[in-house]
């Protein structure tokens, strides 16, 4: 390496040192004080000086030299960003058990966790809730005033946005359900459904409502 | 052949022979034993003297044989085959035998394999010596890493919604049927009650009256009465109460006995 | 973002493009081809082209953009690799068989394992190939379709990467060796005399082979 051994004898000059400090500055997993940089270059070299230099060369530049803590380092142009970020949307099926448990937050909002479970006939697993929760289709209602005063669920605005609703109160009712065929089988008697889930039902007493559907 | 002329017999560099012998585990096998022999007669391999080489291996492998060192199998198999090929580079070839292999063309053969070897030493060691990435080129340090921000989009229709519904509220249409299995007032109750209410029979009285306050309905009464009625019979073959009955389904009476 | 969005309408200029690509392949460890950096940039970008600019740009400075593989890299000059080696980043010294039977693969490939015994003259241990397999500079290629059906051999993007080639053709002599025919499988001209491997397909351009491997 003849570049190593000359600059035992004279330093080498502000262009060569610019590379080097350039060189270190990318290849360091961290940021480099201009003293530690010195220190690995010829004697007689002044990393403090290139480093000003080097800063000018990369201005306007997609990478930035930037100073962290005392030291230096390189960074992505801050509006350059959006490059490095990648949206992956994946579309998947709801699954079975999210649909229906929605459904029956539609129909029945507010409704507890223990009724939504008593129409399906099945446990409404915690993750199912979270899912629908995070999505922003549901949200917690009103507790119940009832022993426990467990949290209701009621359908969001996001939810009426997905579906195209204006109102929760344009779900068809029963009726029209089998009307469409969508309903084989005469609904258990005594369990009514509203056609029309009052707006603001979390404002007044809902388990009035509720009281004969559950 | 261009190698038979000048190939004489056994030379006297045993010397070196003998000092590539201490090395002999520093061979990676008789190919590799053989270039080294090749090199020292320091011309291009291309033109290196076969018969001269083999003279080398051979002689090589006796002075091995004579330290009495460990020689292992595939060094002799090359040995037996080289002293083959000598043999039939210096005789004349035998017009009988079709089949025998062209001595030269395995000549021919052995030369290129040494040339072949040592082409790809040469090769790696270029190879080897290229500015290579963590040694003489480095990557960026500090990588601002692609980040792929996964987000699923679930999809769902309207109509997997009312789908849902109905098959939900379908479900709850074909509930199984539970048979409720009707109430049966157990004959060990009828026997417990009697025992603490005997005393009040000193008297006949009515089996009716024995029957518990909440049996008493059309629906209850009749198991009721069934085990109440078992439970006397019971009593009575111990010889605790007395039976009457005035008419067949007459008023069945009881009282306790005298004792 | 307003430059993402404003991009949407127009092609960025040359300079802004320029600023992009740099910024991607300055902060991958991994060599980009152009059709992934233009993937991300916006519609009417055109990669190849500012990766012409950028090349000279960065030519004679501490980092350099180089071609391996086929895609594009940011790398420190090899001039400066004594102020960046440390005890931490030494290289392993790779043990001669390992070394040799590198070569071999990446000069014959696709190679099989008995074509590599045939060139060195001594069995190929397990633990050799591993250790290559390992490093993720050589890969399974193929089967050969030959009796036996034996897997082959091929070198890997990450060996190209490592010794800065940017396709197999660049192996340094191949071009030599192949006149010479020292990359056959038999001396040129006359038959052989030992069962020489049957199949010919590593006589005839090895790398034209490589072509749909890679």
């Amino acid at each position: 390496m003849s570049t190593e051994e000359s600059l035992q004898f004279a330093p080498p000059t502000l262009d060569e040192q610019e590379r080097m400090v350039e060189a270190m500055l990318f290849s360091s997993t961290e940021p480099l004080s201009a003293e530690a940089m010195e220190k690995r270059m010829p004697t007689g070299s002044n990393a403090a000086e290139v480093l000003r230099r080097l800063e000018r060369h990369y201005e306007g530049r997609g990478v930035a030299l930037i100073r962290v803590a005392g030291k230096w380092a390189f960074r992505t142009a801050s509006d350059l960003g959006f490059l490095l970020r990648s949206e992956e949307t994946a579309t998947k099926k709801l699954s079975r058990a999210a649909v229906e448990t929605l459904s029956i937050i539609a129909y029945h909002q507010p409704v507890t966790r223990a009724e939504i479970e008593e129409v399906r006939g099945v446990a409404v697993s915690r993750g199912t809730l979270d899912l629908l929760l995070d999505m922003e289709w549901i949200r917690l209602g009103r507790r119940r005033e009832s022993p426990g005063r467990p949290v209701t669920f009621v359908t969001t605005e996001g939810f009426l946005d997905h579906f195209g609703l204006d109102s929760t109160r344009d779900l068809p009712g029963l009726d029209e359900l089998k009307a469409a065929g969508l309903l084989d089988a005469q609904p258990k008697g005594g369990f009514a459904v509203r056609d029309a889930p009052e707006e603001d039902e979390d404002d007044d007493t809902p388990e009035d409502d509720q009281a004969d559907l559950f | 052949m261009p190698d038979a002329p000048e190939a004489d017999t056994p030379q006297t560099d045993t010397a070196e022979s003998n000092s590539l012998l201490l090395d002999i585990d520093g061979f990676e096998g008789p190919l590799d034993l053989l270039l080294t022999l090749a090199r020292q007669q320091k011309v291009d391999l291309r033109h290196v003297s076969i018969l001269q080489l083999a003279d080398h291996y051979l002689a090589f492998i006796d002075a091995a044989r004579d330290l009495q060192l460990e020689i292992a199998a595939d060094y002799l198999v090359t040995a037996a085959w080289l002293a083959y090929l000598k043999s039939r580079l210096l005789l004349p070839p035998d017009p009988t035998d079709e089949d025998a292999p062209d001595a030269e063309e395995m000549a021919r053969r052995l030369a290129f394999q040494l040339q072949r070897l040592e082409a790809m030493r040469a090769a790696a060691t270029r190879l080897m010596a290229r500015d290579r990435v963590g040694r003489d080129v480095f990557v960026r340090g500090a990588p601002d890493p692609i980040t792929v921000n996964r987000q699923t989009e679930w999809r769902a229709t309207l109509l997997d919604l009312l789908q849902a519904y109905a098959r939900c509220k379908t479900k709850a249409a074909y509930t199984p049927l539970h048979v409720e299995r009707p109430k049966i007032y157990a004959m060990e109750d009828a026997l417990r009650r009697l025992g603490v209410t005997l005393g009040t029979a000193l008297d006949w009285t009515t089996l009716q009256a024995f029957l518990p306050e909440d049996w008493r309905e059309p629906r209850l009464v009749r198991s009721a009465m069934a085990s109440t009625f078992a439970a006397s019979l019971e009593l009575a073959r111990d010889g605790i109460v007395s039976l009457r009955q005035s008419e067949p389904f007459g008023t069945i009476e009881l009282r306790k006995t005298a004792p």
